[in-house]
């Protein structure tokens, strides 16, 4: 197998991440790649722009720890628990910083990353009209539809500097396989400057040529693969592993002071020097709670003559 | 009438409104409760979609947050965020959609955004999420909310999601095509809105409740409606599916 | 198996297409529904706004049955060969009437559709300026970009009255996989107001729940589901059946004059009951020639704990 | 120099132009032909992009069209019409487009669309097909064309795809996002265009041509580069790799 892109995420990180970057790490809900976000924190990255629709755990960590300058984001909670700690802390507190937001609901967020891929000059969408948050973020604009005079809710493409993306499974040089809730992965992927990929798996690229309709990043877009295996716990990667639903919630615990926070991180990010350093300080029984039974799909035929 | 918790009564309720063959937006909780519910009696042609874009979902057990891998083994479909949004939602292909929020007020605006002002927030909450485009899209939307004096008030801090905005009248001119508000939830009754003001009014007591119990647990004089009904009380049937639905009580509480 | 949305396409054509209706058989060179264009050519619908990227053979033989008045298209040529004679000759001489065109370009007409698809407003595209089309088109317009100042071109959205998709294989309410070239199957189900939607195989609904990645179309927005083997053919379904290429080159010459077109017609279309009776005129040994060997995907997991 | 066909010389000379990582947008026939053959000397690493959204196409064959379903069995990627102009296209991520026509004029523009006017058409063509995208949004278009008097007119017809449409300075002002016309290349010779003015000028004569014969089959008298070169000869090498690529001579006739 050709070596292609492969990396580790300390080189990918060291390489693609500078201080100031406007970053992405995709993922609603799914394959939220915590490993990317640890190892960004553990190189110390400072004044970032933080973008996703979901902050989730790994952003309230990241905000946490400092990295953190400006938040742009749509649903800033702690998915089925409630509020993250953190990102109220900074914001309502400045601790350890004042952070600044840039917010919009997931349509008009996801609609900003879409029009970014597709490098489209503007896209209008039904939203924000009779919502207070127009008038508090001056990227959401109206232009008069010339077809029926109607004023039209817009938002601009956002094309951050890095994205990150895990996926189940890509070849060496990039060309990834990505299933379950897609989110927006390939928006990501296509909108950013430079593009990291983690994988659960590295395969034979024949693996992923007997599938292209899955092939939702193609390689040519893609700056550095890194075979990260467990890469998104406590997030979950369907078909190999599950959502660790009992640490969002003690995130809610964890963080209830910023000391508190920082304990967590000193032995679970700045106290490990990798991934695999992370894992192996998790219990194997709680590992294979998480396990999942297969559950395969259906082949097709991609026959020609 | 069955024995049943506050949550109980409102997932009973709010169940009653999705007919067969609904498009239903769902949310976690209570909402995911009120569609499964409603599929295992009147609605068994209901289609869930979920944010997350998962569409046609068959969950093996109680899925913990939108995005839960249960709602995507054996879907029938799942498409990406964009997609979801933009084909579903803005597509106008949903009935029904559940919000919740920290404030509402007599027009059905939401509020989940923050208290106090945005600058300076007193709380920051987590936002609109999907909500603002929920509510703009979607035919009917339907709040469940306990009936607190602090979540109804007469104005939201801050407007996150429409609902009539500052009256029918003037909502129309913004021409969403969503349908607006259609009725609010209760512990202690139905609201629905007043088609000309686009108000929201006391359509139907829930049992045992009496118009002055809504009266003192609602900051203003809310309005009743022409012809105030009595909500029939969940039977049997309904209790006993609902929580065959959440047998652990992570919701019925 | 619950028989769902199953009817024939007979029942299906009678019930959904009218006169004057608009209409999108979809696919771009893959997947063409030459079935439901001959069933419609048999109930001698008149009037028809015709509408797609690529008219490809089974338009020109609609034109040449009389059944188009409008053409919406943005590349009339048959892909490969050359001209399509039968429009030329309805644009040019009126034969047998003549039909008035809706030209893009392929960004343009699939943007309608993806725009008809997403009820957007209208769709900002980076082509057409300083093309020589949009002055003959007044659907194409521009708008001033909110955030730069610069012209840009838009596009209306397009909801047909109804579509034809060809499926790979879908169960009996229409939740249907497609693979290989997707084209614009998902927009134009997602667009039109009424779908048909014609399979290779109508399999359980498990086998579509077994890859909810792959079901571009759910069945909420299908109203009928025909159980069509080769309804594609002379096009092509990616895993079943190959391009018919000789067709697609001896087209050229039955459409040298409109008396020879119509004796095709006559034979092929008008001479049969349904595509059953068509296929049994086709030579075994040529459609032994189109049969691929099968080329599978690898299958993925969809687990969950 | 080897023996070769006109059209030998042309896909020789074009796959030239192919830088190895390039993304190159591919029709069939002779732009597949030449993009092949790049892939097999200089360009190992070339991504060939189709616009039916295949990319990344191994063929066992000769692809008949751009929709050919060889393109699909074992490619890298597929996707839908719309998310190929969108995502790539539009993008900003094919650096070659190659363009053919019926009529190109000294700007660079191409006419696919009709011969006489466009309501009163003498002969209709196929019309744009993906030819205006593709030229308002690659980094270089290339067109190879036999060099014929009927296909080079000093102004288009119809405007289908543009070059640099009434020159560089005006061009300049539509914003477009492509670089514009890079390469005409012939049977004769291969053309550039002025960095100023945007007309297009021969750069390089294929072996054996004189810049009179240039202009006897160029209905204007075409413009000379400052330092006009001599193309160099089709190498042994790139026609036996060239002819293994079509060995029915389906295009290189």
């Amino acid at each position: 197998m050709s070596t292609g892109k492969l990396t580790t995420m300390k080189e990918a990180v060291s390489k693609y991440v500078k201080d100031g970057d406007e970053i992405y790490l995709a993922g609603f809900t799914h394959m939220i790649p915590f490993a990317a976000g640890h190892e960004i924190m553990r190189q110390k990255r400072k004044n970032l722009t933080l973008c996703r629709a979901t902050p989730d755990i790994i952003y309230d960590q990241m905000i946490a720890a400092g990295c953190c300058k400006k938040l742009m984001f749509s649903y800033a909670g702690n998915p089925g628990v409630g509020s993250l700690r953190c990102f109220r802390r900074a914001l309502e507190k400045g601790v350890p910083n004042k952070i600044e937001i840039d917010e919009y609901s997931h349509f008009g967020l996801s609609g900003r990353l879409f029009a970014g891929a597709t490098n489209m000059h503007f896209l209008p969408m039904r939203t924000n009209i009779g919502s207070d948050l127009p008038p508090q973020n001056p990227n959401l604009k109206t232009v008069k539809d010339p077809y029926t005079g109607d004023e039209v809710s817009v938002v601009p493409p956002l094309k951050p500097d890095v994205a990150v993306v895990h996926v189940q499974r890509c070849d060496s040089n990039g060309n990834s396989h990505i299933w379950g809730i897609i989110g927006e992965q390939k928006d990501a992927a296509f909108a950013a400057r430079k593009v990291i990929i983690s994988a659960e798996e590295i395969v034979e690229e024949s693996v992923i040529r007997s599938d292209p309709n899955r092939t939702l990043i193609p390689d040519f877009v893609v700056h550095a693969v890194v075979h990260e295996p467990w890469a998104c716990h406590p997030s979950y990667v369907q078909g190999y592993y599950d959502r660790d639903n009992e640490f969002y919630m003690q995130w809610d615990e964890i963080t209830k002071e910023h000391d508190s926070t920082m304990k967590y991180l000193d032995e679970w990010v700045f106290g490990v020097e990798n991934r695999q350093q992370y894992m192996k300080k998790i219990q194997q029984e709680k590992i294979n709670k998480l396990l999942p039974k297969p559950c395969m799909s259906a082949p097709v035929s991609y026959g020609s003559v | 009438m069955s024995e049943c918790t506050p949550s109980e009564l409102m997932v009973a309720v709010a169940a009653r409104e999705l007919k067969d063959h609904d498009t239903v937006l769902v949310g976690v909780g209570i909402p995911n409760l009120a569609a499964n519910l409603a599929k295992k009696l009147q609605a068994p042609n209901l289609v869930m979609v979920y944010e997350s874009g998962a569409v046609g979902s068959n969950p093996t057990r109680m899925p913990l947050s939108i995005g839960d891998p249960c709602l995507v083994t054996g879907a029938k479909s799942v498409c990406s965020m964009y997609e979801q949004f933009a084909y579903y939602l803005q597509g106008g292909r949903i009935d029904v959609g559940f919000l919740g929020g920290a404030q509402i007020d007599k027009y059905g605006n939401i509020n989940s955004t923050v208290i106090g002002s945005y600058k300076t927030p007193k709380v920051r909450l987590p936002g609109s999420g999907g909500a603002c485009d929920i509510a703009s899209n979607v035919k009917k939307i339907i709040v469940i909310t306990p009936h607190e004096k602090r979540r109804f008030v007469e104005k939201v801090d801050f407007l996150t999601s429409p609902g009539f905005v500052d009256g029918k009248e003037k909502w129309k001119l913004l021409k969403l095509q969503g349908g607006g508000p259609y009725a609010v939830i209760t512990n202690l009754c139905t609201m629905k809105f007043d088609d000309v003001t686009g108000e929201m009014m006391v359509a139907s007591l829930h049992p045992g409740v009496t118009i002055e119990k809504v009266w003192e647990n609602t900051p203003w004089k809310v309005n009743v409606a022409a012809k105030l009904e009595q909500t029939p009380p969940p039977t049997e049937r309904e209790i006993s599916a609902l929580r065959a639905l959440d047998p652990s009580k992570t919701y019925l509480g």
